[in-house]
């Protein structure tokens, strides 16, 4: 089963690639068997470790394995991926092989959550890029070769220390294979410990992305595809809070300990500085872009805490913000389809004519912004109760942010929907706009007022982590 | 380990030989320095019980292939080794103290050889000695036809690239136009 | 107290009509939209009351986040906010269908007031605070929304961004609250808090900084000095929100919280210091700034925010129950106060300015009746609701210093200044304005017949101890609130007390009376001037704060490209690196070569030295 | 054992000519100097070890040098013609 979940939109993706005429509504019985996929293995897991374990050799003479499993926090972003590429797949007018691109992407980030084996990680850690750089290529704005550029820059840099820190972790920690099972049972120690940690900082630092290696984002934001599933999926590949959480934190206590204080820094002042300079962006997009920045820093604050509150709350922020970041660049993509223009300041008072788009945007930018109820909050309040044990002024930096955040939303929400209506009429939400809507308000509230539904399975692999990595800085 | 006079003398007389093959600045004095040095290994040869393949260091080195160098030169008009670019003049010094650290790394691997004690004798080295070994197929036989293929392969080459006009633009002409329709691809 | 799950219930029966209406309001149509939403609030008060007669109620659903649970509790602390809340909540939704006829957005009005109802309910219910943060911010995004109901016009849009902006503010001060509590505590459960604070065991300071975030939350909320810039703006709404949320509950939201955690700030000197001086502050900031509107919303918003500071005043010197009381009788006569002003803008047609107004005794004679009412109970004449609980938080106040009593008597002369301007100013003198007015349907006038009698009756439910011994309402609160013991005022200060409050309050009453019907003084004009503009707070406010983190924002925006920048120069200085590298392969031969004769002696130095 | 000193003498005097000469017959030139030394080493080892193998495989040099210098020239006097020199450095058209 997991097999296929994580494969199938390989091959669907490849299907459409070579048969175009497929079409869209292959696409959307595929996306949607995905997310059946992983909702059929979130009901039937059991509550505790690792579950749908499976291992074959690869390379068994240097210990390599091809072994996939999913634990509570892999599940819960196998389902937030899944949705998020049915909501894109759905509502995203774009090209059929565009839409083939996102089905590549998606395998490659299920494998990313699913991987038990360091170097099949790592494989799906790269691979997950060329889809990414592919959709930015064929599909992206007029200056999509700098963005290229600056982005496969940014995560290549960032890879081969990471792979470094790969092979010192499995030698020098005397791991007999690269399985996490292993590798965990062998933390590298000594003054290794801070350089290895340092290969994964850099590579996950990156994708998270923190401060202040987030340069990379928005202008990969702003020379996507308008219509936002790259964006979307852009969102989806912020995967740096789980790749700390599941590898660089177990692996190298140690080394995360002497950094510490620096990363718990780093992400509270990125979180409340990208909050704070989204209040600038000129385009939905950069804002997008920084608001993602500011929530991952408030996330990996609570990661780098240390505490089993922090770590649930990251990672559930992780998990809900895929959706909300998704789910708003694809709104943002439903209004330039109608207003062919992406930008903050010409005020278009959208509300009037498409009530029902207005009322969309105010549950996803409200979820956004962690308005309790919705899908952002409870990840940040546990956020706040992890990280204020252990830095409350440096929590207190951070959650300036959500000022911050009321601010930028509501300022680019209101010139956008509110103030008088330009001449234009615009539609208001038609047809299958409707479902995706009602999909995503949905997710929003559950994820905002059922909490208990992951944050179970999340709590002992939060309590694990605090217990290996400690409390205090 | 003594070594005699005339032992000297012969080593003195190789180094300067070769470094006149790498200094001289007339090609064709080169040559003829390498030509001398090549006479002098001869002997060197003889010395070694090694007969035949000094015979053999004769006739084909000394004899036909620095004589082929020789033509070439002269064909060529190239005797002056001091024309057209030098791109890195200061290039001699790097290269006199990587080969004077190859020397070193070399004698330095010499001093601590150890020879077997008392080996066999050769047989003079005389073509009586080498040939069973050269034609016996459960030594040499195999190579030895593979350097005479070798060899035919060498000469047909060298008339090829040499000689003809007519045959490198019957390989060469038909590959222009296509040259021209080359475009570089760029995405939609 | 009873496990039952009726209690969700109560919420979820606003939360039922917010959702109906959301989605199929067009089509259930006008009239019944409004009734739907009322009566579901009535469904939420009735079921509140028999469950408040049962003794309460709890509903606990455990592990709703790791270690927090979602639960709910109803006793009498928040039985009587849920009345307050529901009762009048359910008036003003009555009301609102007469006063929102012909409204493009007339379902969607009801909606967004149904979900405030809502959230103002899991406030007060919530008995873990993260619960009641949802409710915080739920009454918060409501107040937003109705604030912005009219968003077409930029001036509304605006004032509900920085409604929100504004509450924001005191919400971190809640979430760092929570932090704080958490990790002092490891729970989040009121009750539960309750019990961990009187088993001791922790640092008195710490605690002290825990309440000191609870307060800066409740100053955003309730719009005390320096977080009121916000409430004034909020009249952009329909005036129902003003009466419902900015009037009579959710601004008082922040002093409930307060008295809610009176365990935290009970003898705890700076705390209690610093809220009865920003209370005070507010109390005459407000009061002043009335006296100078001339928007008839205006006025009532600055009044509001002058009873807001009694309010933390009481809870200042420690009169919790107190402080309850007059958010109970403040919430009928302001809301009286703000739906009469509504049916007097409703008789004129839109008409806001009092300039434009005046003479409505003639023509309006039932909504003058309801005015009077609102306006001296207001101004604290007594037997009237406002006098009962005012009078208690200066009896209260006494105890605290002879000198803060002082104080607020003077504050309470300006309430009955502001009031009786507002009265005279709408139904005294001579009509001003050009409109036809006329007198409100019943279904206006009918919820504010039953608000005058609360403003006239409602006071007697907390009489002084020297006139009514066993008050209903102290005992009552007490076993909710707890007991905090305080020596009670001898009988003849407090007889003394009651009698010069009262006396102030008729003479400010008639002097205003008459004061305000002749034409102004000289003086009171260029105090008017700045009052009008609030004392030029918001200007002060945009000048040192605003301005200046838009610029940073825009400084930062363009730091940020720089730091791209600073990547891509070290980009180029890898590409120099490279170039530098490329020129070594310039096809040189004889250097390939060189490097290769360097790693041949390398290799054979390996070799001969391994 | 001295004709293993000279032979390495050798062989680092034609590297140096190879790096130095810049004209392709004399680097060529100098590579035979190289070939030719490592020739003589292989004759005194044969002589230190007594094995007639070694000289075998002097043979074979000496035959492959013979092939290598027929194509090498014949690349040259190629060369030569097209472009009129035979300098190295001049010849960089081969580095793409």
């Amino acid at each position: 089963m997991i097999h296929l979940g994580l494969w199938w939109p390989l091959l669907a993706g490849l299907l459409l690639l070579l048969w175009p005429s497929l079409g869209r509504a292959f696409a959307l019985v595929a996306a949607g068997l995905s997310l059946l996929v992983s909702l059929f293995l979130f009901a039937g897991y059991g509550g505790q470790g690792l579950a749908y374990t499976s291992q074959t050799p690869f390379l068994p003479e240097v210990g390599v394995y091809y072994a996939l499993g999913l634990d509570g926090a892999g599940l819960l972003l196998w389902l937030a991926v899944n949705l998020v590429v049915l909501l894109g797949v759905w509502v995203a007018e774009v090209p059929v092989r565009f839409l083939a691109l996102a089905f590549l992407m998606q395998t490659g980030l299920l494998g990313i959550f699913a991987a038990q084996d360091l170097l099949l990680f790592y494989a799906f850690f790269e691979a997950t890029l060329i889809p990414a750089l592919l959709m930015l290529w064929f599909y992206g704005g007029p200056e999509r070769l700098r963005a290229i550029y600056i982005f496969a820059l940014f995560t290549l840099v960032g890879s081969l220390p990471m792979l470094a820190a790969i092979f010192a972790v499995r030698y020098l920690g005397g791991a007999p294979s690269f399985l996490y099972a292993d590798l965990a049972a062998h933390p590298l120690g000594g003054s290794a410990a801070a350089l290895a940690f340092l290969g994964f900082l850099i590579a996950f630092a990156v994708k998270t992305p923190l401060f202040p290696l987030h340069a990379w984002l928005p202008s990969f934001h702003q020379q996507n595809h308008p219509s936002g599933l790259a964006d979307a999926m852009g969102t989806l590949y912020k995967v740096g809070i789980f790749a700390f959480f599941k590898w660089a934190l177990p692996l190298v206590p140690e080394g995360f300990r002497e950094f510490q204080g620096l990363l718990l820094f780093l992400a509270a002042f990125g979180a409340l500085y990208a909050a704070w300079l989204a209040f600038s962006a000129p385009d939905w997009k950069t804002l997008l872009a920084y608001a993602g920045v500011s929530h991952m820093g408030v996330g990996a604050l609570g990661l780098f805490s240390g505490t089993a509150e922090g770590t649930v709350g990251a990672l559930y922020l992780l998990g809900a913000s895929m959706v909300y970041g998704s789910a708003m660049f694809l709104l943002v993509g439903r209004v330039y389809q109608r207003t062919s223009s992406l930008e903050v300041a010409p005020v278009r008072g959208l509300a009037r004519h498409a009530p029902a788009l207005y009322v969309l945007g105010m549950f996803i930018l409200m979820a956004m912004i962690g308005l309790p109820g919705l899908s952002g909050f409870p990840g940040e309040l546990l956020v706040l109760l992890g990280a204020y044990q252990v830095a409350p002024w440096l929590t207190f930096l951070a959650f300036l942010s959500v000022i911050a955040a009321a601010a930028y939303a509501l300022s680019a929400f209101q010139k956008l929907f509110q103030e008088k209506p330009q001449a234009q009429v615009v539609p208001d939400l038609a047809g299958r706009e409707w479902g995706f809507a009602v999909l995503t308000v949905g997710v929003l509230l559950l994820m905002g007022l059922y909490p208990k539904l992951f944050t179970t399975y999340l709590e002992p692999l939060g309590r694990a982590l605090a217990a290996l990595v400690g409390g205090a800085s | 380990m003594s070594v005699g006079f005339w032992e000297m003398v012969v080593l003195f007389l190789l180094v300067l030989s070769g470094l006149a093959v790498v200094r001289l600045q007339n090609a064709v004095h080169a040559a003829l320095a390498l030509i001398a040095n090549f006479l002098l290994v001869a002997g060197v040869y003889v010395a070694l019980e090694a007969r035949f393949v000094a015979m053999i260091q004769i006739i084909v080195y000394a004899g036909a292939i620095v004589v082929l160098f020789l033509f070439v030169i002269m064909l060529l008009s190239a005797a002056n080794a001091n024309v057209g670019l030098d791109l890195l003049p200061r290039l001699p010094w790097a290269a006199a103290l990587g080969a004077l650290g190859l020397a070193g790394v070399l004698v330095y691997g010499l001093i601590r050889y150890q020879p077997a004690a008392n080996p066999p004798a050769l047989g003079g080295g005389l073509p009586q000695a080498l040939g069973p070994l050269l034609y016996d197929p459960e030594k040499w036989l195999f190579a030895l036809l593979a350097v005479g293929f070798l060899l035919l392969v060498a000469t047909v080459a060298a008339v090829v690239l040499v000689e003809p006009e007519r045959i490198l633009a019957a390989t060469t002409h038909p590959a222009h136009p296509s040259q021209k329709e080359e475009k570089v691809e760029v995405g939609p | 107290m009873q496990e039952t799950v009726l209690l969700p219930l109560i919420v979820a029966l606003p939360l039922l009509g917010f959702v109906l209406l959301g989605l199929w309001g067009r089509r259930i149509g006008e009239p019944a939209a409004g009734w739907l939403a009322s009566f579901l609030v009535l469904g939420s008060f009735l079921l509140g009351f028999w469950l408040l007669l049962q003794g309460g109620a709890k509903w606990t659903l455990a592990e709703w986040l790791p270690g927090i649970p979602f639960s709910l509790r109803l006793d009498n602390l928040s039985g009587v906010m849920l009345m307050v809340v529901s009762g009048v909540g359910f008036l003003i939704h009555l009301w609102a269908i007469g006063y929102m006829h012909g409204d493009a957005g007339y379902s969607r009005f009801f909606s967004y007031f149904n979900l405030f109802i809502a959230a103002m309910l899991v406030l007060v219910l919530g008995d873990s605070l993260p619960v009641v943060f949802i409710g915080w911010e739920g009454v918060g995004l409501a107040s937003y929304l109705l604030i912005g109901f009219w968003y077409t016009e930029r001036v509304n849009a605006d004032s509900a961004r920085k409604a929100f902006i504004v509450n924001r503010i005191g919400d971190l001060g809640f979430l760092l609250a929570m932090g704080l509590l958490w990790s002092m505590f490891g729970t989040l459960s009121i009750s539960e808090l309750v019990e961990k604070v009187e088993a001791g065991g922790y640092s008195f300071t710490t605690l002290s900084l825990a309440g000191f975030f609870l307060l800066i939350g409740a100053i955003g909320k309730s719009a005390q000095v320096p977080l009121m810039v916000w409430l004034p703006d909020a009249m952009a709404g329909p005036t129902p929100v003003s009466a419902l949320i900015h009037a009579a509950t959710m601004v008082t939201a922040g002093v409930y919280l307060l008295v809610r955690h009176a365990f935290i700030l009970h003898g705890d000197a700076f705390l209690a210091g610093s809220i009865v001086a920003l209370g005070l502050l507010t109390a005459f900031y407000g009061a002043l700034c009335s006296l100078g509107q001339w928007d008839i919303k205006r006025i009532v918003a600055y009044t509001t925010l002058s009873q807001l500071g009694f309010m933390f005043v009481a809870v200042g010197v420690g009169a919790y129950w107190v402080a309850i009381f007059h958010i109970v009788t403040h919430a009928f006569f302001k809301a009286l106060m703000f739906m009469t002003s509504g049916s007097v803008i409703h008789a004129l047609g839109g008409e806001q300015d009092v300039r434009q107004m005046g003479g409505m005794r003639k023509h309006l004679p039932i909504t003058h009746r309801h005015g009077l009412v609102a306006a001296l109970a207001s101004g604290g004449l007594p037997p009237l609701a406002g006098f009962w609980s005012k009078d208690a938080i200066l009896a209260y106040t006494f105890e605290y210093g002879p000198w803060l009593w002082a104080l607020m008597l003077l504050a309470s002369a300006l309430a009955a200044l502001y009031s009786i301007r507002w009265y005279v100013l709408v139904f005294l003198g001579e009509y001003r304005g050009k409109a036809h007015p006329h007198e409100s349907p019943p279904v206006m006038l009918w919820p504010n017949h039953i608000l005058m009698g609360g403003a006239l009756g409602v006071g007697f439910i907390g009489l002084p101890y020297v006139i009514d011994y066993k008050n209903f309402l102290e005992p009552f609160l007490s076993k909710a609130i707890g007991e905090f013991p305080h020596e009670k005022l001898p009988v003849w200060t407090e007889w003394t007390l009651i009698i010069v409050s009262a006396l102030v309050a008729i003479g400010v009453l008639l002097w205003g009376f008459r004061f305000f019907q002749q034409p102004l003084p000289q003086w009171y004009a260029r105090f008017q001037q700045a009052a009008l503009n609030g004392f030029y707070v918001d200007m002060l406010y945009n000048t040192l704060l605003v301005n200046p983190l838009k610029a940073l924002a825009e400084l930062l925006f363009s730091a940020d490209r720089g730091l791209l920048g600073g990547f891509a120069g070290l980009g180029s200085l890898m590409g120099g690196l490279g170039g530098l590298l490329a020129r070594l392969e310039a096809g040189a031969l004889r250097l390939y070569l060189l490097g290769f004769l360097l790693a041949l002696v390398l290799l054979l130095l390996w070799g001969v030295l391994r | 054992m001295i004709w293993l000193l000279a032979s390495a003498l050798l062989f680092s005097l034609g590297a140096y000519g190879v790096l130095t000469r810049r004209t392709a017959i004399l680097v060529f030139l100098s590579i035979e100097l190289m070939l030719n030394a490592a020739a003589l080493a292989l004759v005194s080892l044969a002589r230190l070890t007594g094995s007639l193998d070694a000289q075998v495989v002097v043979l074979f040099i000496i035959a492959m040098a013979a092939a290598e210098v027929a194509v090498g020239l014949g690349l040259i006097v190629a060369i030569f013609r097209r472009r009129e020199t035979t300098n190295i450095d001049e010849l960089r058209q081969l580095r793409w």
